[in-house]
């Protein structure tokens, strides 16, 4: 019973606060509730044995990409933000078709049967440690993706620096 | 295998041109410091991309667990990737100059956003095609945006980012449901999962099904999820405009191909089901937007989207030969939709856009070999032989018919016709209007390589289609 | 012996020249090459006339024309009495009316041309005659008739005649129709088109019936009937007569040779060499005499009123060849050949005395302008006098003898309508005798109508012109007296050299009815005659009286019974109406084109609608993403 | 033990509470974020699936998706930052320089 | 058994023939734009050349066997099993020599009426005459799509370039009209590969059956194709346009050659391939053939504009080519055949005669001239002839195709052989009233003081008065080409498969 009683607490908030996240007309609050919201995840995360994926949660998307936000916010200084609306005029279609999407999907998802079972039980992490076996196959079986994600990781600097950089140097 | 000593250095053979593609893109990157002539820059990107076709033959095996497969469907992508980099670099010298966006980091990332193509044509597990996809994408996304005081460079990139994360999403939505469902992201453990267990018919797997559909549509810009690409042709700079109607559409098909014909093989009447739509509404949408179209950028937009159509059939058709026709196609494609960019990139002059059609009013008296180019390659798009668009387009006919797809491909064959209208369109204010201003053509050598290598390709292989053909059919696995 | 090749290769030859040579180098001479050649061409009829009367008939191959399949047809010639005879009306005619032009057109501008065109019509009609196949019968008909409309038109500056021309050759196809049909018959019938093999089977074949567009009919009198089609175009026969008054247009030596003694004879000739079918065909003979009977009558009543001296002769010659058809109908060929070679000399001589007047007055044709022509040009007056005695059945003169066969036969012949038609052609014979002298009063005797500077003019002809009249006129007398019958004591020499091809009915009757016969028809020719000179010599105002006193009878003789109006109003108005309105304002316009155009216009029409979809919004085409995703989704999922 | 379906259904409803923000809200910036959103939504459902079938790769997925997700965070606001010199503004309704 | 006889000439013909237009046409890129006389003595050079070199194929021509002849057969693209396939029998090889001597008369023709774009214009018609010869040799299914499109794009320049006012919309409308057929085809084309095995090879295709409901509808998809180009009622209402926008040159090769390869598709394709289909399909043709026939020359009547005038008649005359060909006997075959040679020649050589005055008064309205014939007689009488030859006069070539069309048609169906025949007094009606309008009646102030045409203007319409008489009067010497091939098409559509009843059974289930 616990267990139901824990995942309904976060996956409650985390409803909650996903839709406050889309309907704030502030910004900066809106970024401010999602704050929240991830560590809501990250909590889920835990319950759900993912102690380093917990931690990233928090450090990068919290720490980083919010912060992030939150920075490109304040450089915009969108005070006139507070006096337009919100939304734009059709939001109604927008909401009926989320919702039929959603309906449709609950449908599907609802017979859902899943694959086969890895060797990675819950005893097997719990001995080799959460953070160790993720980095050991991190480094060894998913080595290519990983350089991969350096190069992605380049590109957005290169990308972040062209085009967001003051002055041009052509000749 | 867990523990750290037993890992074993995986072939690296296999993914040795992308090695040296990275390594070569690297010092491009750094190379923008020290070389202070872009041409330069532009000539070492070639040379690379030359390096790297060659190192393209030796390599062939699969790797990295199965996470990278370099065959021949992959090689024949890649070089189709070769040829849109060399192609767009060689129109692009000259242009990005006019447009005062000469910087070095502007190869390099048509170089990463090519090895991001690399890897999703090669791509064996879902976790390397994202990234691949996204590697690709970011690159794109800052091309797009590469004309930074320009508005709607702005706005194209802009619309592009937003509206390519908002499809990412979805791919990601359905990589988690194919996981779940089969526990694994490996295409060939997912497909041999599928049909054991018999999972086709499975709501999941449709949901999962559709979900990679509307990714990949979105990006080989197929309707209703091409909304992006006028806007996004238009505002782009014209030379990343060319790169991006090939390259990335090109490597949605070989990620389409992969893994639908691969991990959904056995599903596959689920997901013709989805194709034979969108296919059909990709091509009456994409012809017929394109008939009002007042600005050359956005009508080969829609043109484009209509051709992600046609070549939607040979997917749907989901035979070897259907594929062959593919790659067929695209390889035909890229000569051809890269010639057009690059008259249409002549036309762009110091404080002249040349972008509207009505800009082309007359060019057969003022440029006639200009405008003679045009007209191939404005055939070619239609399908008119002795054109290799023609050929192209009559092998993936040949392939929707002997799948059994005799109605998709009459309707493919008169959406054909209709876009003989807007073809036409531009030969006839080419030949058959009166100059109204003088136009400029900013030539340079770059372009004058460019526009041979189209066309005496998009006639050679019109003429004599043999050995195009045959290989295609060798790389779709023949 | 194979010099007959001459007869029609001569004209053609001098064709060639004339219209290659003759408008730089040969201008005023070109009527040489033309006379020589259709002279050549007399010269060797003429030997070949004593060939045939040798017993000698030919029947050759020249080369193969056509062969697709078991369809072989080639050029050939067959010249046997019936082609002999119309050889030498054909050559003889024509040799004189070449030498008649000489003088009628002097100083032409087109002078070469007309030259050439009669050296044409002179070749077109030789194959005509000496054609072995029915195809090459119709190569002639057709090039006839191309002739015709050539020299109808030949004043082409002029609407009227350029109108007329076009009119000739397009109511002489409604003929042709009849008759290509008629031909395609013939060789789907007996699987070849040559007269030999056909007329020899053709009695196979007597009693067969065919479905002919859904209706049985009898083969014989289907085939007949086609062909009878072409020769009611070609012989102006009711109702495809309206072409010839107009064609009065033409040079007037043209009417005399096509309209008057060749061409339009081509029709009789055409019934009279299928006689072997024809006779098979009972209904298709009674068809025949009844046309030519109607016809006769029809044309002559429309000539008592009219006053263009040309139009007068123009319905003489229907109204004659009616008689012709009258004949042939009755299954009297022999009689209608023989009608047809006598009417050839003298209203060839009638067109040409015309002619010769209209000359004098300055081209004026009305006889209300005319009169007492007599004093200033006696050798037009005689000729034609001597001509109108032929034609209104005088004694004695060639007229009378084959209009007497003619109605002779009829009246003794088997034919059902036989005395029907007798009755009419008497009556025909006094009112042709009627207009012929109204004809002849009006324009010799009495005082001038005409203006003072036209009667200051009047002159005779020159010699070129009046040597043709005499001899002519000589044939116009003469011509008649090979054909005497037996109960006046002659020979009926020409019935009898026809008869091997032609055959000759029986005749069911006394003599004492052939002398009562023969006197009516006497009697009526000179009331005719009487009557006219009533009219027009001594109590000149009764035709005006009668005239107001049968205003509508007057009027609709005078509008030759509205068949004109009847026609523009039927066919050509309809047709033409319904190109402009229905086909191009319809058809074409508002079904086909708007479809045609309609399709690409609606696309459009969609591509503008997409055009707006393309907001520039993104969330719109977020949403459209959207709401493609709920679509497929819906669509593969709700099942 | 909470059944995996209870998982799929959290993440099925924030990655459509995400697409609605992405369809209706005008400010950029809030629509980047509803793609976080999306992202998260299908990061829950990853690691569930993880922790289901007992296989850590989709854990490895996530780590990646945080990646990519930081990437486009950086390019994306850049791409904001460009577009808001040019153009002051940041809500989408304003930016229709290119339709039809 | 052996389909073809080898090519004995020693080279070959019919790859020169066609690549030898085109390499012309290639050369004069290299032709500087100035030099205009070059260009122009240039292409009529090559077109003489061409026109030499496809004479021995009149001379050495088997006539005694249906076999194709002069048979080239190269790999072209292996791997889809499509070669490279020449050949021309009886029914092909007079339309190759009329190509390549309509070529010369239209190089001609264009010499002092084409200012603009000379080089151009040259190319885009010799690259016309290696298609036109590649449609009427191939003996590849793929082939000759190719080359039947090909044409298109010169086609399209020629009426879109060197046009009348209107030549946009004509030139599209001509462009779309004809693609839309075509790529109908194509998929008939390919539909076909695949049920007879992978091959695109005619002569293979032809000696296979195939069901009868296939056949069915590759009829109506070819027919798509070839009904467009003849273009058959009610798909004509490009012809008028075209014909009219066009320039002489294009309106010449589109009336002389390009709208026979309809019929021509019908003859080599439709026919042997779907013998039963079309056999059934024969009421509707010879229905459609009529009303064309009738259709086109009623509305002859009301045109006041000359080369519209000609181009109705055009669906006039090829509605009786089409009814020659469903007639489905020899008379009415080789009558098509040869009748589509005629049109050629006699439409080709009225557009050519049209084209000439309108060079002098920049006129086409019908009410524009009058009395011509005063003051040019030589083109009077030329054009006459041209007339005539159009009314079907005997002696004429006209006669000679329509009378054994309408022999033909009558044998078929007796309705359609009638009403063809009134087709023809039709005809004599709207075109002696032209000629009336034109020539005759007093001389109009706007043609007043014309040049009569000069030599080079004789010398082009000096072939085609040649040939209306020489078919005119001896026809055999064309008939003979085809007697054999025709004869053995007859054989393989009469003998195709299945009996009538059979047919009228499958035809009540489809009604079903």
């Amino acid at each position: 019973m616990l267990p139901e009683l824990f995942f309904g607490y976060f996956a409650a908030v985390i409803i909650l606060l996903s839709v406050i996240v889309i309907t704030r007309r502030n910004p900066v609050h809106s970024v401010m509730w999602m704050l929240l919201l991830f560590f809501h995840i990250a909590g889920l995360y835990l319950f759900l044995n993912a102690e380093f994926i917990a931690a990233i949660q928090v450090i990068v998307y919290a720490g980083a990409i919010l912060v992030l936000f939150l920075f490109v916010l304040l450089l915009l200084n969108l005070r006139e933000e507070l006096k337009v609306k919100r939304f734009v005029g059709a939001w109604p279609a927008g909401l009926f078709i989320t919702t039929a999407i959603l309906v449709i999907v609950l449908g599907a998802v609802k017979s859902f049967v899943p694959g086969p079972a890895g060797k990675y039980s819950i005893e097997f992490i719990k001995q080799e440690t959460h953070t160790k076996a993720l980095g050991k196959l991190l480094y060894t079986d998913y080595l290519f993706p990983f350089e991969i994600a350096s190069l992605v990781l380049l590109v957005a600097i290169i990308g972040a620096i062209v085009l967001a950089k003051r002055k041009t140097r052509s000749k | 295998m867990t523990n750290l000593t037993g890992f074993i250095m995986p072939d690296l053979g296999p993914v040795m041109p992308e090695i040296v593609m990275t390594c070569l893109a690297l010092l491009i990157l750094l190379s923008e410091l020290v070389i202070k002539r872009k041409e330069t820059i532009a000539f070492f990107s070639i040379v690379s991309v030359a390096i790297v076709t060659y190192l393209l033959a030796g390599s062939t095996g699969t790797t990295f667990n199965g996470m990278f497969i370099a065959d021949g469907y992959s090689l024949f992508f890649k070089l189709i990737f070769m040829l849109n980099v060399i192609l767009t670099v060689l129109i692009s010298v000259k242009y990005i100059v006019i447009e005062k966006v000469n910087f070095g980091e502007y190869y390099s990332l048509i170089l990463f956003s090519t090895l991001g193509m690399m890897l999703m044509a090669s791509a064996g597990d879902l976790i390397t095609l994202y990234l691949g996809l996204e590697l690709m994408a970011l690159s794109t996304y800052v091309l797009a945006g590469f004309l930074r005081h320009d508005i709607k460079s702005n706005e194209a990139a802009m619309k592009y980012f937003l509206l390519g994360s908002f499809a990412s999403a979805f791919l990601l939505y359905g990589i988690s449901m194919i996981y779940g469902l089969t526990g694994t992201t490996d295409l060939h453990a997912i497909s041999s999962y599928i049909s054991q267990k018999g999972l086709s018919g499975n709501p999941v797997l449709t949901l999962s099904m559709i979900m990679f559909a509307v990714a990949f549509s979105f990006k080989i810009a197929a309707v209703p999820f091409h909304m992006w690409a006028p806007d996004v042709y238009e505002g782009a700079p014209t030379s990343v405009t060319a790169f991006m109607s090939v390259g990335p559409k090109a490597a949605g098909f070989a990620v389409l191909g992969r893994v639908f014909l691969t991990a959904f093989g056995a599903a596959r009447i689920e997901w013709t089901g989805i194709l034979i739509p969108i296919a059909i509404l990709t091509m009456a949408v994409g012809n017929i937007a394109a008939i009002s179209q007042t600005n050359i950028k956005r009508m080969l937009a829609y043109s484009s989207i209509a051709h992600a159509g046609y070549i939607l059939l040979g997917i749907i058709a989901g035979t070897s030969e259907g594929m062959a026709s593919v790659l067929n196609y695209l390889f035909i494609y890229a000569f051809m939709n890269i010639g057009a960019f690059a008259v249409v990139i002549m036309l762009r002059s110091e404080g002249f856009k040349g972008d509207n059609i009505s800009d082309y009013e007359g060019l057969a008296k003022t440029h006639p070999l200009a405008a003679a180019l045009m007209l191939v390659f404005m055939f070619s798009l239609t399908g008119i032989p002795p054109t290799a668009g023609f050929m192209g387009k009559f092998y993936l006919f040949m392939s929707a018919v002997s799948a059994g797809y005799t109605w998709l491909a009459v309707t493919a064959v008169i959406f054909s016709a209709i876009s003989a209208y807007f073809y036409l369109r531009i030969v006839m204010y080419m030949y058959m209007k009166e100059p109204k201003t003088a136009v400029q053509l900013s030539a340079s050598p770059g372009i004058a390589l460019a526009l041979a290598i189209t066309v005496i390709a998009v006639l050679l292989i019109g003429v004599f289609p043999s050995k195009v053909i045959s290989v295609a059919r060798i790389a779709a696995g023949f | 012996m194979s010099n007959y090749l001459l007869i029609p290769f001569l004209p053609l030859a001098a064709f060639l020249i004339n219209i290659l040579f003759g408008r730089k180098y040969l201008k005023e001479n070109s009527h040489w090459v033309s006379i020589l050649a259709v002279a050549g061409s007399w010269i060797v009829t003429v030997a070949t006339l004593f060939d045939v009367l040798a017993g000698r008939v030919i029947n050759e191959d020249l080369y193969s024309w056509i062969v697709s399949g078991e369809f072989k047809v080639s050029v050939g010639f067959l010249i046997d009495q019936l082609t002999a005879v119309m050889l030498i009306v054909v050559t003889t005619c024509s040799t004189l009316i070449h030498i008649y032009s000489v003088g009628y057109m002097h100083g032409d501008k087109g002078y070469y041309r007309f030259f050439a065109y009669l050296s044409l019509f002179t070749f077109c009609m030789l194959m005509l005659v000496m054609a072995n196949n029915f195809l090459q019968l119709y190569f002639g008909w057709e090039g006839v008739g191309l002739c015709s409309y050539f020299l109808i038109g030949y004043y082409f500056d002029k609407k009227s005649a350029s109108d007329a021309g076009k009119k000739a050759f397009i109511v002489n196809r409604f003929g042709d129709f009849g008759f290509g049909l008629g031909i395609i018959m013939i060789f789907l019938t007996f699987g070849t088109i040559y007269y030999e093999p056909v007329f020899s089977q053709a009695k196979g074949f007597a009693s067969q019936t065919i479905n002919f567009l859904g209706y049985d009919v009898h083969l014989m009198t289907l085939i007949a009937l086609l062909l009878f089609c072409g020769s009611i175009g070609k012989s102006a026969q009711m109702p495809l007569h309206v072409w010839l008054p107009d064609a009065m247009e033409g040079p007037t030596p043209v009417s005399a040779l096509i309209h008057a003694a060749t061409m339009v004879t081509a029709g009789v000739f055409l019934v009279a060499r299928c006689s072997p079918i024809f006779s098979l065909s009972e209904t298709a003979l009674m068809i025949v005499a009844l046309t030519g009977a109607i016809t006769s009558l029809f044309a002559a009543t429309i000539g008592l009123v009219q006053n263009d001296i040309k139009r007068i002769i123009a319905y003489s010659t229907i109204s004659q060849l009616g008689y012709m058809f009258l004949a042939a109908g009755v299954g009297a060929y022999t009689a209608g050949m023989f009608h047809l070679y006598t009417h050839a000399f003298f209203k060839a001589l009638l067109f040409l005395c015309a002619g010769s007047v209209m000359h004098a007055m300055s081209g004026e044709l009305d006889l209300q302008k005319m009169g007492g022509l007599k004093k200033y040009m006696p050798v037009t007056y005689w000729t034609m006098l001597f001509a109108s005695l032929s034609i209104a059945g005088v004694p004695g003169f060639a007229g009378f003898f084959s209009k007497d066969e003619i109605l002779w036969l009829a009246y003794s012949g088997s034919s059902p309508v036989g005395k029907f038609v007798w009755v009419i052609g008497t009556v025909v014979a006094f009112l042709t005798a009627f207009y012929s002298f109204r004809l002849i009063f009006l324009t010799f005797h009495g005082k001038f109508r005409g203006t003072h500077e036209q009667e200051h003019h009047l002159h005779e002809s020159p010699k070129a012109m009046t040597i043709p009249l005499v001899i002519l006129c000589i044939g116009a007398v003469a011509s008649g007296w090979v054909g005497i019958p037996h109960l006046l004591g002659g020979g009926a020499h020409f019935t009898e050299f026809l008869k091997p091809v032609l055959g000759h009915p029986e005749a069911h009757g006394t003599h004492a009815e052939e002398w009562m016969v023969m006197a009516i028809s006497i009697i009526a020719g000179f009331s005719g005659i009487g009557l006219a000179a009533l009219f027009y010599l001594v109590k000149t105002d009764i035709p005006v009286m009668l005239t107001q006193k049968f205003n509508a009878a007057y009027k609709i003789l005078w509008n030759k019974y509205y068949v004109d109006e009847l026609y523009s109003f039927i066919i050509v108005r309809p047709a033409i109406w319904t190109a402009k309105n229905i086909l191009i304002g319809i058809t074409d316009a508002r079904i086909i084109e708007a479809v045609v155009n309609g399709v690409p216009k609606g696309i459009g029409e969609f591509s503008r609608i997409l055009r707006k979809v393309q907001t520039g919004l993104l969330q719109h085409y977020a949403a459209i993403m959207a709401l493609g995703v709920l679509i497929i989704v819906a669509m593969m999922l709700l099942r | 033990m909470v059944p995996l379906n209870w998982y799929l259904m959290l993440s099925a409803v924030v990655f459509m509470i995400g697409v609605f923000g992405f369809l209706t809200r005008r400010n950029i910036i809030i629509m980047f974020m509803s793609i976080e959103l999306m992202l998260n939504a299908v990061n829950i459902s990853l690691v569930a699936f993880s922790h289901y079938l007992q296989d850590m790769r989709g854990q490895i997925l996530v780590i990646f998706i945080i990646t990519v997700a930081a990437a486009e965070a950086a390019i994306g606001l850049a791409i904001i930052i460009a577009l808001f010199r040019n153009k002051d503004t940041v809500h989408v309704d304003e930016m229709n320089e290119m339709k039809g | 058994m052996e389909q073809t006889i080898m090519n004995n000439l020693g080279f070959p013909i019919l790859s020169t023939l066609i690549f030898l237009p085109v390499a012309g046409a290639a050369l004069l890129l290299l032709i500087s734009r100035s030099n205009e006389n070059l260009i122009k003595w240039f292409s009529l050079i090559v077109s003489i050349a061409a026109f030499i070199i496809s004479i021995p194929l009149f001379a050495e021509f088997n006539k005694s066997t249906h076999l194709m002849q002069f048979t080239e057969k190269h790999a072209w693209i292996p791997s889809l099993n499509i070669n490279y396939h020449l050949g021309i029998d009886g029914i092909s090889v007079l339309f190759v020599l009329l190509s390549t001597l309509i070529t010369i008369l239209c190089v001609l023709i264009s010499w002092n009426s084409i200012k603009a774009k000379t080089k151009e214009f040259y190319i885009s018609i010799l690259i016309m005459e290696g298609a036109m010869i590649g449609v009427f040799c191939s003996l590849d299914f793929m082939l000759f799509y190719l080359f039947w499109e090909a044409m298109l794009i010169p086609m399209y320049l020629l009426i879109g370039v060197w046009g009348g006012t209107n030549r946009i919309y004509a030139a599209v409308k001509f462009f779309l009209f004809t693609l839309v057929g075509s790529v109908l085809m194509l998929v008939g084309i390919i539909v076909l590969y695949y049920q007879a095995g992978g091959t695109f090879d005619i002569l293979e295709l032809t000696t296979k059956t195939y069901p009868y409901k296939l056949q069915l509808w590759l009829f109506w998809a070819f027919f798509a194709a070839f009904a467009v180009k003849v273009p058959m009622f009610p798909v004509h209402t490009w012809l008028p346009d075209a014909h009219t926008e066009a320039p002489t040159a294009g309106s010449v090769i589109l009336a002389a050659v390009l709208i026979k390869m309809g019929a021509y598709g019908f003859i080599r394709f439709s026919l042997p391939l779907f013998p039963d289909a079309s056999k059934a399909m024969t009421p509707a043709m010879l229905t459609l053939s009529v009303i064309a026939i009738i259709y086109g020359a009623v509305i002859c009547l009301a045109q006041t504009d000359l080369k519209r005038l000609i181009a109705y008649s055009s669906v006039s005359h090829m509605g009786f080519v089409t009814l020659g060909i469903f007639a489905l006997n020899l008379q009415g075959m080789e009558g098509g055949i040869l009748q589509m040679i005629n049109h050629g020649v006699v439409t080709g050589a009225l557009f050519l005669s049209v084209g000439m005055i309108y060079d002098r008064t920049h006129t086409r309205q019908i009410a524009d001239y009058g009395g011509v014939a005063s003051v040019m007689p030589v083109y009077a009488s030329i054009f006459m002839v041209f007339t005539l030859a159009s009314i079907g006069l005997p002696a004429t070539n006209g006669f000679i195709g329509e009378f054994l069309i309408i022999l033909g048609g009558f044998k078929a169906n007796q309705w359609a052989g009638v009403l063809a025949a009134t087709g023809i007094i039709i005809g004599a009606g709207y075109m002696l009233w032209l000629y009336q309008r034109v020539f005759f009646m007093e001389t109009n102030q706007k043609v007043a003081g014309l040049a009569d045409i000069n030599l080079r203007e004789i010398i082009t319409l000096l072939p085609m008065i040649i040939l209306v008489f020489w078919i005119g009067v001896y026809p055999n010497a064309f008939l003979g080409f085809m007697h054999e091939s025709v004869k053995h098409l007859l054989e393989r559509v009469n003998s195709g498969g299945m009996h009538e009843a059979g047919i009228a059974k499958n035809i009540l289930e489809i009604i079903k």
